[in-house]
């Protein structure tokens, strides 16, 4: 022992003389640092409910519990996250993994009660005194639990895509696909959310996984078009797909169509393994759409006769005569009807009701009759000069498109309108060498057709005029070309809160000088193959029906679907009412076997 | 050069005869897992003739969580949030390793800043670890001031990590591929802050502390540790350096960056608890340095996450591997296999106080008396929790 | 560095039959060896080829396969690399060598596996006290089989909270008259 | 209000415990004898009195059985020097007036934790911190950690946090302090009152029960 060490201790009273460590007011002086991991925030206006926070949660600390006030919302499960500070472990994973970005952490971290129970809140619908904290944990921009970019999908260059009918899009290839599938976060909403309720997550899951049989089963369960889905879908899951709200939303579409296209048609039969056990019950079916078509899949599958009545020379409907080659070839949706077909399902061609066989025949001969019979009759314009010869329906253009003969279209068009129809008539229009000018009445925003296809009909140097309100078709000197007399309009705020209505400014009107005019605002239905008695027993409203719960009318024996029956007027609803239908024909015609289901139920 | 230990012939490591109890001669005492002078939640089975341990039985499991069996159920992202807890005191090991075993498996390499922020954080991970083991060893010899200034001062380097990573304890920051997100502003000023602290404190403790006569005279001469018990009984990081064993993994088999940053490998001689106490000071002052060349030497700017699949469904090609790290206990590593699945197939941690609490314990205690006990086991440094997982 | 291991791996291969010679990373390599080698091949290991010190000793249960691959792991000073010695045994009739005296922390490893695994290691000093567990009479959990999350809830009981699924509420949210029919 | 079934089942309470999981001999060692209730003094001033004075000498017991006593170090020590607040660290549970359970309980903690419960001295608070003890935490599927300590042991107050920080700590005490001063933490007598009930959920899953029923 020496002597430096005995007095080495007393040093610390150098330290009296030091700032002390201590914070006196600790709780009110230390808030958490910028990016402390507190308690959670969730701008519930914000979140949709996909459920990602739930599913990455490893301990269980997360539920989704209903609320009532975004039920029903638009691309929103009505399902908001309540958590459980009994499990949480603050680790911020839901942050990262949230897909609406509504989800971050305070830095507020006090939080004391004598009851275990109470540590339980849905953020951002309970209050709590932390709502409004700025600071605290945030997913930094560059880090992603998920890769929010969609892969870029090869297509035809417009240049090249202008050239012919050859399809546009290339699809992916398997390496490009897996990838695509792997970006699924299986919530669940596109399930929801699409008419037909296909399950999407597991499919792409059979992609993920390379099972391209299941990925097809799968597909067939809910919808027997899926080479044709998967080109033409409205494709609303995509639409409300939450990965689309911080990035792409996952390329659902083509996912669909890479199954099809990795199962060649004849390995269906074998793995689909369609057993169809007779039933000795026949059902006709009106209209060979994809409505009409569906319908008769699953009325096949569950053992009934199916003739299906089709007035044109082949089956498929809008999606052959309205659906141009480039977007959906003809080799595409003949696979999904040929297999339909090969189950035994009769297509009658070129045989139209009403002039061909009587409505009251088929009523009388079958045991039920679904209709589907689509919307084909051009709406008119209105306007002066509608009649002209040099004015074309889109419809009509698209339908000789389709069957190879020469719409006449000439040099310069003029095409009015702004849905599907419109961009398909105008960029077979470009396809047939014309210079197109599309007019529109409100603004692209508004327009209904997919965004896609109006860059699509944009880069096909297809030029847009928006706001323009056709006022009057007239002679021009030349017999093969018209003069359309066209007005613009001003939007104006609908006072009653509506979306804004175009109004014409009389001062600036413009004439131009076309060789033809393609109309394409919209179709309607022609329901004269059913006689008078027949039209008054159904339910019609604006030419169309208005079907019962299992798409059933007030006439025994019919059932409805299509875009004739339902508002949205696409093939995946027509799909689905096909194959809505054919439940409810099945209970109609075999209620044996549900009372007991029934009576599960009620 | 390192030195080599061997294994000697004439060191006999059998279990010693059982005590006869029944003779009336011995007190059986239990130390913990309810005791003061224990870390954290475990026990020693004493038997004492008068106040001489003439057998100890170390008694772990009280903090057994079975991560290894939790994280065979949760998916890759879900155990990175959950590796941290197997070591209380120093969770980013865990953090590092868990990372860079996966990265290893499935081939992605995180990029170089990254790499930087991982190394500081290891560093100062290891500081904040020192800081808080000084306070142990003198409040386990009875001197109570040193931890009142260590550990209150380690709050400042959490404070730190609150600003780093947005957690005071479990960082949760090295995120597999990378780190979660970038230092904040004006960080270095505050890291450089810290450290001049730190620094200085430091100065004061070695000379209240180690200087100390009390500290010296209780420190000096137990739990010898030899060279040749070195191998057998498994024992690592500073108390095998202690002993003479220059062995560092940082030097030895260098990860991240630390082939990048000059430091040497220091050790000592004595082999005793107050040679163990001194070398880890100067441990503690080496992180110091490296802290700083991590924050002078760092890349301004680049990509902090490697590109990533979905962690949904993250799938890992069959694998194994054994990553390891210096922590300032040792080697702390982690024994990874994959089996193609989304799930580990097992996961082995083995943390250094695995042999240094139970086989080296048992075998330093055995002659000491009951007093030197709790400063013995704090001198061999062991975190129970990652005894027991 | 690399042709030194190699070299031993041969020697390995030709003198006690190593199987699966994997290279798993630059100071890494691991391989397996019957049950009655390895005893031999480890202390020969340890003792000519400088792996003197275990790093660790774990298992993996291969339940698909019916057995436990026991795995040592040794390290070299000089040449910092590992061996990953790996064991396979019945996974019913669970049994194996004790190394005891060969690292004075192995017994411990093997307590560990005895009670979390239950694989004995006859001649093992404390084999059969209480590692980590306390009066533990189920099936022991690490194995496979063992399911943690049943057993929690049923010994230790759990909230009753409620979760809905996105896909089916907000399924019945939109097309009420739909929600029922699967078929 | 955690709900206590089974409370009105348990046959007529008899005046000494069994002790049956100790050996003949031990039995003679060990009291039999049930815990009594905590009666307040019967002048209010007195009680209040009291509740002050204990509310102002909160002594911990040094157990820190999980991860969150980590931070009771930084708490004790200089920066936020909890003595401030008559708080100090005692090392056994005769001199102790307040459990901290310092985050997750496995069962084999669970009975050192009761035992040491049992033996601390009336009045006698406990204060669970983090998620674990309130609903199993990040370890609710493990097979070593109970879900809910209240099962087993009250608790007065919880603290939230994995884990709480030193001054969510600070908080919580602070509260626990007020609830004293208000009289109204009765964890201690519930304990007592409900007494079979809890012995009935240790018992469950502490397997090797060799203690006496009541550590006294």
């Amino acid at each position: 022992m020496n002597l430096k060490d005995l007095l080495s201790p007393f040093y610390v009273w150098q330290r009296a003389f030091e700032k002390p460590y201590t914070s006196m007011r600790p709780i009110e002086e230390r808030p958490g640092s910028p990016s402390y991991r507190g308690f959670h925030i969730n701008v519930a206006d914000t979140c949709v409910g996909c459920g990602c926070c739930h599913t990455i949660c490893q301990n269980d600390a997360i539920d989704m519990v209903p609320v009532e006030k975004y039920s029903g919302n638009k691309g929103d499960s009505g399902l908001r996250p309540r958590f459980d500070y009994g499990r949480c472990c603050w680790c911020a994973l839901c942050v990262d993994m949230c897909t609406a970005g509504s989800l971050r952490l305070s830095n507020e971290y006090i939080w004391t009660s004598r009851e275990p129970a109470d540590f339980m809140f849905v953020a951002g619908v309970e209050e709590k005194h932390w709502q409004d904290n700025e600071l605290g944990y945030r997913r930094e921009k560059s880090y992603h639990l998920y890769p929010p970019r969609r892969i870029e999908m090869e297509m035809l260059s417009p240049d090249e895509s202008i050239e012919g009918f050859d399809e546009v899009v290339k699809g992916y290839d398997v390496e490009q696909a897996k990838k695509e599938a792997d970006r699924c976060i299986e919530c669940g909403m596109c399930v929801a959310t699409c008419p037909a309720h296909m399950d999407v997550p597991d499919y792409i899951k059979s992609i993920r996984d390379g099972d391209y049989d299941e990925g097809l089963r799968l597909m067939y369960r809910t919808n027997p078009f899926p080479a044709t889905c998967g080109r033409i879908c409205t494709r609303r899951c995509e639409s409300v797909c939450p990965v689309g709200l911080q990035g792409d939303s996952i390329a659902i579409r083509w996912l669909k169509r890479h199954i099809v296209d990795q199962v060649d048609a004849k390995d269906y039969a074998r793995i689909l393994n369609d057993n169809i056990e007779e039933n000795g019950k026949q059902v006709a079916v009106i209209g060979a759409g994809p409505g009409g078509l569906s319908a008769a899949y699953y009325l096949r599958k569950k053992g009934y006769e199916v003739s299906v009545y089709e007035a044109q020379d082949k089956a498929g409907g809008m999606l052959r005569y309205g659906v141009p080659g480039y977007r959906l070839p003809d080799s595409g949706l003949d696979k999904d009807i040929n297999y339909i077909v090969s189950l035994g399902v009769e297509i009658r061609n070129n045989t139209r009701i009403g002039t061909d066989i009587s409505f009251e025949s088929l009523l009388n001969d079958y045991d039920a009759v679904f209709l589907s019979t689509g919307l084909s009759v051009p709406s008119s314009m209105r306007i002066n000069g509608e009649d002209h010869p040099r004015v074309l329906s889109g419809l009509q253009v698209l339908a000789d498109a389709a069957s190879g003969r020469d719409p006449g279209i000439g040099n310069k068009v003029a095409v009015i309108g702004g849905g599907n129809v419109a961009m398909d008539a105008s960029r077979v229009s470009r396809r047939l060498g014309a210079d197109v000018t599309i007019l529109y009445r409100r603004r692209i925003s508004d327009m209904p057709a997919d965004i896609e296809e109006i860059h699509e009909a944009q880069e096909e140097a297809c030029t847009i005029v928006t706001q323009a309100i056709p006022v009057e078709i007239m002679d021009a000197p030349d017999e093969k070309q018209v003069i359309i007399k066209w007005g613009e309009a001003e939007m104006v705020q609908d006072p009653k809160g509506g979306r804004p209505r175009p109004v014409l400014q009389e001062d600036r009107m413009h004439e131009d000088t076309y060789d033809c005019i393609i109309s394409a605002i919209g179709q309607g239905s022609n329901l004269d193959y059913l006689s008078k008695e027949v039209q008054e027993q159904l339910a019609i409203e604006w030419g169309r029906f208005t079907p019962g719960e299992y798409q059933h009318t007030s006439l025994e024996k019919v059932f409805v679907g299509g875009d004739v029956a339902n508002r949205t007027a696409d093939a995946i609803s027509a799909i689905e009412d096909g194959h809505h239908a054919a439940r409810g024909i099945d209970r109609f015609l075999r209620p044996e076997m549900y009372t007991e289901l029934d009576q599960e139920i009620s | 050069m390192t030195q080599l230990t061997g294994h000697s012939a004439s060191l006999d490591f059998s279990q010693p005869e059982p005590v006869d109890m029944s003779s009336g001669k011995y007190v059986k005492l239990w130390q913990g897992p309810q005791h003061p002078g224990i870390t954290g939640n475990m026990s020693l089975e004493l038997t004492l003739d008068g106040d001489e341990i003439i057998e100890c039985k170390t008694h772990v499991g009280y903090l057994h969580r079975a991560f290894e069996k939790l994280m065979e159920g949760r998916n890759y992202i879900q155990n990175f949030t959950v590796v941290c807890r197997i070591a209380v005191p120093e969770p980013a090991f865990n953090e590092y390793l868990y990372a860079e075993g996966l990265e290893q498996l499935s081939g992605i390499e995180a990029p170089e800043r990254a790499q930087w922020i991982r190394t500081l954080n290891l560093e100062m991970m290891r500081l904040a670890s020192f800081m808080m083991w000084i306070g142990g060893q003198s409040g386990a010899f009875g001197l109570y001031t040193v931890p009142n200034w260590t550990i209150a001062y380690r709050d400042y380097v959490l404070d730190l990590f609150e600003e780093m990573t947005g957690g005071r304890i479990y960082h949760m920051y090295m995120v597999p591929g990378g780190v979660r997100f970038d230092l904040p502003k004006d960080f270095d000023k505050r890291v450089k802050e810290v450290m001049d602290g730190a620094e200085k404190l430091l100065d004061q403790v070695e000379r209240v502390m180690y200087n100390n006569v009390v500290f010296k005279a209780r420190s000096k001469g137990l739990g010898i540790i030899t060279p040749e018990m070195v191998d057998p009984y498994g024992i690592v990081g500073p108390n095998a350096r202690a002993s003479g064993i220059k062995r560092d993994l940082r030097k030895d088999e260098p990860y991240l960056v630390y082939d990048q940053l000059d430091f040497d490998i220091i050790s000592g001689t004595g082999a005793d608890a107050y040679e163990r106490a001194y070398l880890r000071l100067q441990e503690t002052r080496q992180c110091i340095s490296l802290i700083r060349q991590c924050m002078d030497r760092m890349p301004r700017s680049g990509p902090l996450q490697a590109e990533m699949p979905n962690v949904l469904h993250w799938k890992i090609p069959p694998g194994e591997t054994y990553v390891k790290a210096e922590c300032t206990r040792g080697e702390y590593g982690y024994f990874m296999v994959t089996d193609g699945t989304e799930y580990i197939r097992r996961v082995f941690v083995r943390g250094p106080s695995y042999t240094h609490a139970i086989a080296v314990m048992e075998k330093l205690a055995v002659g000491t008396n009951i007093a030197d006990i709790a400063g013995l086991m704090v001198s061999l440094h062991t975190y129970p929790p990652e005894i027991e997982r | 560095m690399g042709n030194l291991t190699s070299a031993l791996l041969e020697r390995l291969e030709r003198d006690f039959d190593i199987t699966d010679i994997t290279e798993r990373h630059e100071r890494l390599t691991t391989f397996k060896v019957t049950r009655d080698h390895a005893e031999t091949l480890i202390r020969e290991l340890r003792d000519r080829e400088k792996y003197t010190h275990l790093n660790f000793i774990t298992c993996i249960d291969y339940i698909e396969d019916g057995v436990f691959s026991l795995v040592y792991m040794l390290q070299n000073y000089v040449t910092h690399t590992m061996l990953g010695v790996h064991v396979d045994i019945d996974r019913d009739k669970a049994e194996m060598t004790s190394i005891h005296t060969l690292w004075a922390q192995a017994w411990t490893y093997q307590r560990e596996l005895r009670e979390m695994y239950g694989i004995n290691f006859p001649g093992s000093p404390r084999l059969h006290e209480d590692f980590m567990l306390e009066g533990w009479d189920d099936m022991p959990p690490m194995r496979r089989d063992f399911d943690t999350a049943a057993y929690s809830t049923e010994h230790f009981g759990h909230v009753d909270r409620e979760s809905e699924e996105p896909r089916q509420y907000m399924k019945v949210q939109f097309y009420p008259n739909r929600g029922g029919d699967e078929e | 209000m955690l709900k206590i079934t089974g409370a009105d089942d348990i046959p007529e309470q008899e005046d000494v415990l069994a002790n049956d999981g100790l050996s003949e001999e031990d039995r003679k060692l060990f009291s039999n004898a049930r815990p009594k209730k905590y009666e307040p003094y019967p002048i209010k001033a007195i009680e209040d009195f009291a509740n002050w004075a204990r509310a102002n000498s909160l002594w911990i017991l040094g157990f820190g059985t999980g991860c969150c006593s980590i931070e009771l170090r930084p708490l004790m020590t200089s920066r936020f020097d909890i003595s401030r607040f008559g708080v100090a660290g005692r090392p056994t549970p005769r001199q102790s007036s307040v459990f901290v359970i310092g985050g997750y309980v496995s069962v084999k903690t669970l009975k050192r934790i009761i035992r040491s419960y049992e033996q601390m001295q009336g009045p006698k608070f406990v204060v669970a911190l983090g998620s674990c003890p309130a609903n199993g935490g990040m370890y609710f599927d493990s097979y070593n950690t109970i879900n809910r300590l209240d099962l087993y042991i009250p608790v007065d107050m919880y603290i939230n946090g994995c884990m709480p920080r030193p001054e969510a700590l600070l908080h919580g005490i602070m509260e626990l302090q007020n609830d004293i001063k208000a009289g109204s933490c009765d964890g201690a007598n519930r304990y007592v009152e409900n007494f079979d009930w809890y012995k009935a959920n240790q018992k469950k899953i502490i397997k090797n029960w060799n203690m006496p029923d009541y550590n006294w």
